[in-house]
């Protein structure tokens, strides 16, 4: 098989995992994206196509949705973020491609993103001291981009409170982890 | 500022980048005959009223819309939010 | 009266009741040979220079409030020649000379003090880039010293030398460069205007112009018409407002940019530094304030305030450069608006308008310009010939594309 | 010293004793003291000195406002100038030092000033200090800036942390007096998202200070049972030590909390401060009202202070400022404050009320129709001098004098947005504007509701209207009941006088000044303020600027309202530099990126250089190099020779798919790109609209209907925003969609003639890379290390036989790893950004220096690719004179003629004997490096008519460097000109 070993945006060799106080930070490097983008009038073509591939309706502006093996998050207009568990360099995104094929534009993301889960009850004072989103507010189910300490990030609440993703670009990763581990030290 | 997204509703502006006057939208024909002077007075001269202005934000930080945002640029209150497509494609842009 | 130790002297003598106003407060006449718009810095030296370097007699100041209440007294006082481009550099050096010699010439304390600038660099790009702009400095002899990371160290020891983002590698010092009291600019053109017959008009704003076949006549003010053989409009931020009384359509933008003062400070700063990794520049006034200021907020504006964002923004860059001013704090920060332009640089020109003149799109670089373009536009104004600093201040550059774009930016003027 | 000015009660508690120095000498206060309270109780009066006179001051106030009482808290790198004792929180082993005094407090030289008051007039230095001209910057302005300033930084850095957040609700409630309370529990009873912050360590504003307000209920009961409740529900957030310092747009409000201030030293970890942004759909100012003095002689002696702040430190803090009071006023307030300081055991021997017809409330000796005239005491107050209604003047004995020209409204915030305050009579003061922020209501004091009932009333009725602007139902509250009366007032600003009577403490700006400054036609309160530094001190003019304004009204015969108003601006009280910057200090100022390589270069040694965000290797060095210079030629000279490998991930990365994919690409790059071949990649030059070269790199085509856009690293994000706008905006109905993979690939160039050698062991086995089966400019999908997906590109940067190779980032680091395993026997050298520089100068590659968004196609010698033939951004613009003039700038190679000589970039070119002024400066060199391969300092210029020179001589001049060489222009293609290697 493949003669080389994948390293991890953060931890390297093993995904880096964290307790501070209250809260568990989780690098994941287990995950799978592929970004799906409706050609011109192709767009609820393409939305019908999700459901019958992902199992899941594709999800509204701000919103992503779980399914049994694969996740769809809103990216932009007509565009998705599909996320499965990873079983290969580029499979999920070619899978798609030829799934979607003439409906679509799909391009890997997997590595351009890396998945930090954070866990436990102080979760929302960590975020409001990083992002302007109204995290409070955020129900599981919500989706979006903003600024994590100047870095474009994406954060996805998987239960409102307390468990959040934070995919941060992989070459910030260090810096956003930096980050939220130095503002989880000062609850 | 607040920024109500079409589609995300209200954004902060710091996730957003601004470009200018929404008439950047109306690109001259290169092939009319006084194409220089149009494109000259369209990347050039504005109107830069004081109140109402129409006016093209990037939303970098979000999904990568670009946004005619009408705005009071006396007061900042902002009026309307439209996607910038959509303008486009009313005024008749296409391909 | 004259100024002076002695003037003062006197005056404790008798109470200072011989105090009289710095300038007159007059009744607009009929009509005036020249007309300035705008009794802020820029309209005030044209005038000043009209009365003093040509000799004109009837000239008047239209200011809608109070003179000296626009940019030139919502600045942060920076006077320099540290220009790269031929339109510009020797435009800037006449400008510094004048401030060598503006309180004499205006009998008014303006306070110029050439206490330097030091423009930092973080990349041998940068370096490269200020030594290309070092040599045009020294070219039309406002001076320029290239220095090295310990050069910088040996005149400012407390800067963030050792857990910097961005190291300092070096700067460009122009010793000439330093800072004015702005109000102090302001009213010292005022008054030396006003001795020199020249009327300044408060609270007059100038609500359209009369023109027929193609020539000004005068201007319909608040309080009446008044006829001009040839107008001036030197109005900064507002002059998408007044020229489009003339039915013109300019290359300019309205932005604000805020600026920022400490609590005041026993000194510790002498002169004034700009950061080159982050938007921040810094001097320390004579009443002990840090007086610094960063990028305009970026969307176009007419509201004299500007946004939190752009505030830490500043803060950031002043706090990694100057670790030791954490605990100084903020004390005011006030927003003024600027005529950005679409290459960053003025204008100084006629318009379409046979006698009607504009001078703007000065950026945020107004304050520094003010003598020069008072002296330039005052030159335009009286012999119909741009001043030979000034040629390149053209309102039709853009067509032929002959653009004076400092920084590359292009035609958006939030980026320049 | 024990604490003789301690009285009985208090909200203090005597159970902490706490130690404290003061200028070295120490003191005992108790928790819940400020400093100004502590010092105080100690009998010490005497706390700073002032501005320009260095007049001996004391505590004027028992808040924010405090003008006078500043010092230096703590020592070392955590002193703090200018702090205000009235603010100050007391804590054990605090240090506090007097300032803008020496050598000592009570002694200070420059009281000197004091003396030449009649020549330091308001303005007087715009009139001297002129001559001779040279001694301004030798001797006049180093003498002023010597007594510039208060407080002393301590020059070291800041070693707390700060921290910024957010927060959002439903109603801001700013201020948690009386009126703050009750609208922060009737917008909560109703469900809404409140905050409610108060910048005092307690809640209760004035109802800390002041004797009962209600019947059947005290002032701490209803306070305590008020907060027990709001603390209690889950949609409530209280903020104490919390100020909200700004009102900026759509309901965002700026506010610092003060974590850790009230202790010595942060917890370990812990921010000292953190800077909120509130989000508020609604807000209610409840920020209370400031009292304001009246002007007299001598009216800033230590021991004088406002009488609401005598009452507060009698009330809250048990102290007073001596043992025999009186109190000036000019309203009932006044004598309400004389009563509470009887009640509190204070002697007050008089209350002394200008108006013939003042009420008598207080039990003790009023003086109706009297008025304070002057007082005595430098160090601290020993009488005053009193003129009777009669005319008749009498001596009073007091340690003390509380004075009260009535109330301010303190609507800073209600003006941020730059409305103007209204004049409102009865209570002779300025109130909120009609024109409010959006979402933004007053209530309390704040909005001149003076009387307890009335502040409550208005508190609850604000938030109604909070919540009707929110739709949300209302459930009211029932409100206790308090006296309702009227505040009577008398406007009476200052007393007539010879002598210096006091407006603006801290800047010494007194009644004469402001008569000067008319008399000198600075008469709109903007000249007034600029001219006589009025309400310019750290106070920023709370306690000065109605009374002054008042006192032009006088002088000019205008009413108030007629000379006017200033504008408030934020911060309402300073704000710490550190907090509005947070963590984005030191290393952390900006993020930072990291390439698939770097931990494997840092094994390596190497030296890394921030490229933008990115942190890339500079040089490898070997060991037994000394200079970073024999580092680069060797690396140089190994890509020449053999081959190199060098990370170029940071190469902006765009997948571009769509039937118009090409079509796009024809918009964007002024070179035509339909007819490209799949397969094929191609060299692309993008203009911003006016015609100056924007960005450059290749267009790989991997599909009919999918292509790989490369950009460089500097300008990744704002070409692919362009390129957003350009489809959004422009072509909205192109079938085209993009997205950013540059953190996707790990891609690596891998250059020099055994390029292709090396990558034959790289790349799987069934895939042909011979220059036939893959050419210059070829690209296409490979697999590596049995079936690692990755892409190869045969392009070339340095000139020689060079691809790049990219593979998923997570195996970048094993594939530098295997590349240089793999390539040892042919002795592969990794290359940094250094090496890949000098590379591109030798064979005339332009970048950033080059594209310096001033330069032409033409400018760059490509003037030729901008198509005619079709439409892209840029093209129409690019043909004006300037930008395609012959004459104008063209890019050319610099050698020097004497090859020991160097070339700087940033050296301008000149002619041979031409003058070195700006009408002869011929163009600048835009990059220059030491070419091992020419054993030479090579460059690149931008020369005019230089495409036409090449073979001239002419001389790079570098003033600020004293050079000045001679130097050939010469082919910018220094290496290989007609690019065979590239092809071999």
């Amino acid at each position: 098989m493949r003669d080389f070993v994948a390293k991890t945006a953060i931890g390297g060799t093993e995904p880096k995992q964290d307790v501070v106080g209250t809260l568990t930070f989780q690098e994941r490097e287990d995950v799978a994206l592929a970004s799906v983008s409706a050609r011109p009038g192709q767009e609820e073509a393409l939305k019908t196509k999700l459901h019958s591939v992902c199992g899941i309706a594709a999800p509204d502006a701000g919103q992503w949705k779980k399914g049994e093996t694969s996740s769809l998050h809103w990216l932009g207009p007509d565009q998705y973020l599909c996320e499965e568990a990873y079983t290969g360099p580029l499979e999920l995104a070619r899978r798609m491609a030829t799934e979607l094929d003439g409906i679509a534009s799909v391009t890997d993301q997997s590595d351009v993103f890396t998945r930090i889960d954070m866990t436990g009850p102080g979760a929302i004072d960590l975020l409001q001291r990083l992002t302007v989103l109204d995290v409070e507010q955020m129900q599981a189910g919500a989706f979006n981009r903003s600024a994590i300490h100047h870095v474009g990030c994406l954060l996805r609440c998987n239960e409102a409170g307390a468990d959040f993703s934070v995919y941060a670009p992989r070459s910030y990763a260090i810096s956003v982890h930096h980050a939220l581990i130095e503002v989880a030290k000062a609850l | 500022m607040i920024i109500n997204h079409p589609l995300l509703g209200p954004r902060d502006t710091s996730e957003f980048t601004y470009l200018g006057d929404a008439s950047l939208i109306n690109r001259p024909d290169w092939q009319s005959d006084t194409a220089a002077p149009e494109f000259h007075d369209y990347l050039y001269l504005r109107d830069n009223p004081a109140g109402t202005h129409r006016e093209l934000w990037f939303h970098e930080q979000g999904d990568r819309s670009w946004l005619v945002v009408t705005r009071n640029t006396l007061t900042h209150e902002i009026l309307a939010t439209e996607l910038a497509r959509d303008v486009a494609r009313k005024t008749g842009r296409g391909k | 009266m004259r100024y002076s130790a002695l003037a003062i002297m006197r005056q404790v003598l008798n109470g200072h009741r011989g105090w009289t106003p710095a300038w007159r407060d007059p009744e607009p006449q009929s009509n005036y040979d020249f007309i300035v718009i705008g009794g802020g810095g820029h309209g005030l030296a044209t005038a000043y220079y009209l009365a003093s370097e040509h000799k004109a007699a009837r000239v008047a100041v239209l200011e809608k409030g109070w003179i000296g209440g626009g940019n030139v007294g919502r600045n942060t006082t920076i006077i320099r020649a540290n220009y790269m481009l031929d339109g510009n550099q020797p435009f800037y050096e006449l400008s510094l000379k004048l401030w060598e010699n503006l309180e004499q010439d205006l009998n008014y304390n303006a306070m110029v003090s050439q206490r330097g600038i030091l423009n930092l660099c973080h990349t041998d790009a940068q370096r490269d880039a200020y030594r290309r702009r070092g040599n045009a400095m020294m070219f039309t002899g406002s001076g320029a010293e290239l220095l090295d990371t310990e050069g910088v160290r040996a005149m400012y020891p407390y800067l963030n030398f050792d857990d910097a983002r961005f190291p300092i590698k070096g700067g460009l010092l122009h010793r000439r460069g330093g800072t004015a009291r702005h109000d102090g600019v302001a009213w010292g053109y005022a008054r030396a205007a006003d001795q020199r017959g020249v009327d300044i008009i408060q609270n007059c704003e100038v609500k359209g112009f009369r023109i027929e076949n193609g020539k000004v006549l005068g201007v319909e003010t608040t309080r009446g018409y008044i006829g001009a053989k040839k107008v001036g409009v030197a109005v900064a931020g507002s002059s998408g407002r007044v020229m489009a009384q003339a039915g013109m359509r300019l290359p300019i933008e309205s932005h604000v940019l805020q600026a920022f003062v400490s609590e005041g400070l026993k000194p510790v700063l002498d002169g004034v530094i700009t950061y080159g990794a982050g938007h921040f520049y810094v001097s320390q006034s004579d009443k002990g304030g840090l007086v610094f200021g960063g990028d305009i907020d970026g969307y176009n504006t007419y509201a004299q305030r500007g946004n939190l964002p752009v505030v830490e923004d500043v803060a950031e860059g002043g706090m990694s450069l100057m670790p030791m001013i954490g605990r100084a704090r903020l004390l005011r920060m006030w927003g003024g608006v600027m005529d950005m332009s679409m290459d960053g640089s003025p204008f100084i020109d006629r318009t379409g308008i046979d006698g009607l003149f504009f001078n703007g799109g000065w950026c945020y670089g107004g304050f520094k310009a003010t003598p020069a373009s008072g002296f330039c536009f005052a030159h335009l104004m009286a012999t119909e010939r741009p001043h030979e600093v000034a040629t390149a201040f053209r309102l039709d550059r853009f067509k032929t594309g002959r653009m004076i774009d400092e920084k590359g930016m292009g035609a958006q003027p939030n980026l320049h | 010293m024990t604490q003789n000015n301690r009285l009985q009660g208090g909200l203090i508690d005597r159970s902490k004793k706490l130690r404290f120095t003061f200028d070295g000498k120490s003191y005992e206060g108790y928790q819940g003291d400020t400093l100004a309270s502590a010092l105080m109780a100690n009998d010490v009066r005497l706390v700073g000195r002032s501005f320009k006179y260095h007049r001996p001051r004391g505590v004027l106030a028992s808040g924010s406002e405090e003008p006078n009482a500043l010092v230096e808290l703590r020592s070392g790198n955590r002193q703090e100038p200018n702090t205000r004792a009235t603010t100050i929180e007391l804590f054990d082993g605090l240090e506090a030092t007097s300032q803008n005094r020496w050598p000592s407090l009570a002694f200070d030289a420059l009281s000197i000033n004091d003396r030449f008051s009649p020549f330091l007039t308001a303005g007087f230095y715009y009139k001297t200090f002129m001559w001779p001209k040279a001694f301004w910057e030798k001797l006049y302005e180093p003498m002023i800036r010597k007594a510039a300033g208060l407080g002393r930084l301590s020059q070291e850095a800041d070693p707390d942390i700060y921290d910024k957040g957010y927060l959002h609700c439903d109603v801001l409630v700013i201020g948690a007096g009386p009126s703050g309370l009750i609208a922060a529990l009737t917008a909560a009873r109703s469900g809404a998202r409140v905050i409610l912050a108060d910048e005092d360590s307690q809640m209760g504003g004035r109802l800390l200070a002041d004797c009962n307000r209600f019947e059947g209920v005290s002032n701490a009961d209803w306070v305590a049972q008020t907060l027990g409740e709001l603390a209690s529900m889950d949609n409530v957030r209280l903020l104490t030590r919390t100020t909200v310092f700004g009102a900026y747009d759509h309901g965002i409000h700026g506010a610092l909390e003060r974590v850790s201030d009230h202790l010595a030293v942060p917890e370990a970890g812990k921010p000292r401060q953190i800077l909120w942004r509130i989000y508020s759909k609604q807000s209610v100012l409840c920020a209370g009202a400031t009292e304001r003095p009246i002007a007299f002689e001598n009216n800033d002696r230590p021991g004088i202070m406002l009488a609401g702040a005598m009452r507060a430190y009698a009330n809250r803090w048990a102290v007073t400022p001596g043992k025999r009071v009186a109190i000036f006023t000019n309203n009932d307030e006044g004598h309400r404050a004389a009563q509470d300081l009887i009640q509190a055991g204070v002697k007050v021997v008089a209350v002394i009320d200008p108006r013939g017809d003042a009420p008598r409330i207080a039990e003790c000796e009023l003086l109706a129709g009297a008025q304070v005239t002057d007082a005595q005491g430098r160090l601290g107050l020993k009488s005053i001098t009193v003129q009777m209604a009669d005319g008749q003047t009498r001596p009073i004995e007091v340690g003390g004098l509380g004075v009260s020209g009535g109330w301010n409204p303190n609507v800073q915030l209600t003006c941020h947005q730059r409305g103007r305050p209204q004049w409102f009579e009865p209570l002779a003061a300025f109130i909120p504007p009609a024109e409010m922020p959006t979402g933004m209501v007053a209530a309390g004091a704040a909005a001149g509701n003076l009387t307890s009932f009335g502040a409550i009333a208005s508190g609850t009725n604000a938030a109604l209207a909070a919540l009707d602007g929110l739709g949300i139902k209302a459930c009211p509250v029932d409100l206790p009941k308090g006296e309702d009366n009227a505040i009577s007032i008398m406007p009476f600003w200052h007393v007539p006088g010879k002598g210096r009577a006091w407006l603006d403490f801290q800047n010494d700006v007194t009644v004469k000044d402001v008569k000067l400054a008319e008399q000198e036609g600075f008469r709109s309160v903007e000249h007034l303020k600029r001219y006589t530094t009025l309400g310019m001190a750290t106070d920023q003019g709370k306690t000065a600027n109605v009374g002054a304004l008042a006192v032009m009204a006088e002088v000019t015969g205008k009413s108030i309202p007629e000379t006017g108003t200033t504008i408030f601006r934020p911060p309402y009280t300073p704000v710490a530099m550190g907090a509005w910057a947070g963590r984005s200090v030191g290393k952390e100022f900006k993020p930072t990126r990291l390439t698939p390589s770097h931990q494997w270069a840092e094994e390596q040694g190497a030296v890394f250089v921030e490229v933008g965000p990115w942190l890339r290797a500079q040089w490898f060095p070997k060991a037994g190099e000394t200079h970073w210079r024999e580092s680069v030629d060797r690396e140089v000279l190994a890509v020449r020779s053999g081959v190199g490998v060098c990370d170029v991930t940071t190469l902006g990365k765009i997948d571009v798919q769509g039937a118009d994919a090409a079509v796009f690409l024809n918009k964007i790059y002024c070179n035509g790109f339909a007819k490209l071949p799949v397969g094929k990649t191609r060299y692309g030059l993008m203009l911003r609209e006016d015609g100056i070269a924007m960005d450059d790199g290749t267009a790989a085509r991997l599909a009919e209907d999918n292509f790989v856009v490369t950009t460089t690293t500097a300008n990744a994000v704002g070409v692919y925003r362009h390129m957003e706008f350009v489809h959004q905006c422009l072509f909205p109905d192109m079938d085209v969609q993009m997205i950013s993979t540059t953190d996707a690939w790990a891609q690596y160039a891998i250059a020099g003639p055994k390029s292709r050698e090396l990558l034959q062991k790289i790349v799987d086995d069934n895939i042909d890379i011979s220059n036939e089966g893959f050419p210059f400019m070829a690209c296409g999908e490979v697999t590596i290390a049995n079936g690692i997906p990755a892409r190869l590109f045969r392009i070339s940067f340095s000139g020689e036989l060079a691809y790049e190779l990219a593979v998923p980032t997570r195996y970048g680091d094993a594939l530098i790893r295997h590349l240089m395993e793999v390539g040892k026997p042919m002795g592969i050298t990794p290359y940094g950004t250094e090496a890949l520089g000098v590379l591109r100068i030798e064979k005339g590659h332009a970048t950033g220096n080059e594209l310096n968004g001033t330069t032409s196609a033409h400018n760059l010698g490509m003037g030729r690719m901008v198509s005619t033939k079709k439409d892209s951004i840029g093209s129409t613009l690019s043909a004006r004179e300037a930008l395609s003039d012959p004459d104008g700038l063209s890019l050319v190679g610099i050698q020097p003629v004497n090859n020991t000589e160097i070339v700087l970039a940033g050296g301008h070119v000149f002619d041979e004997n031409a003058q070195h002024l700006p009408e002869n400066d011929l163009g600048y060199v835009t990059s220059a490096a030491y070419s091992p391969n020419l054993s030479s300092s090579i460059g690149l210029a931008l020369v005019k008519r230089g495409a036409q020179r090449l073979g001239e001589t002419v001389h790079i001049v570098s003033p600020v460097d004293d050079s000045n060489i001679k130097a050939t222009l010469v082919s910018a293609h220094f290496v290989d000109p007609e690019g065979e290697r590239l092809r071999a």
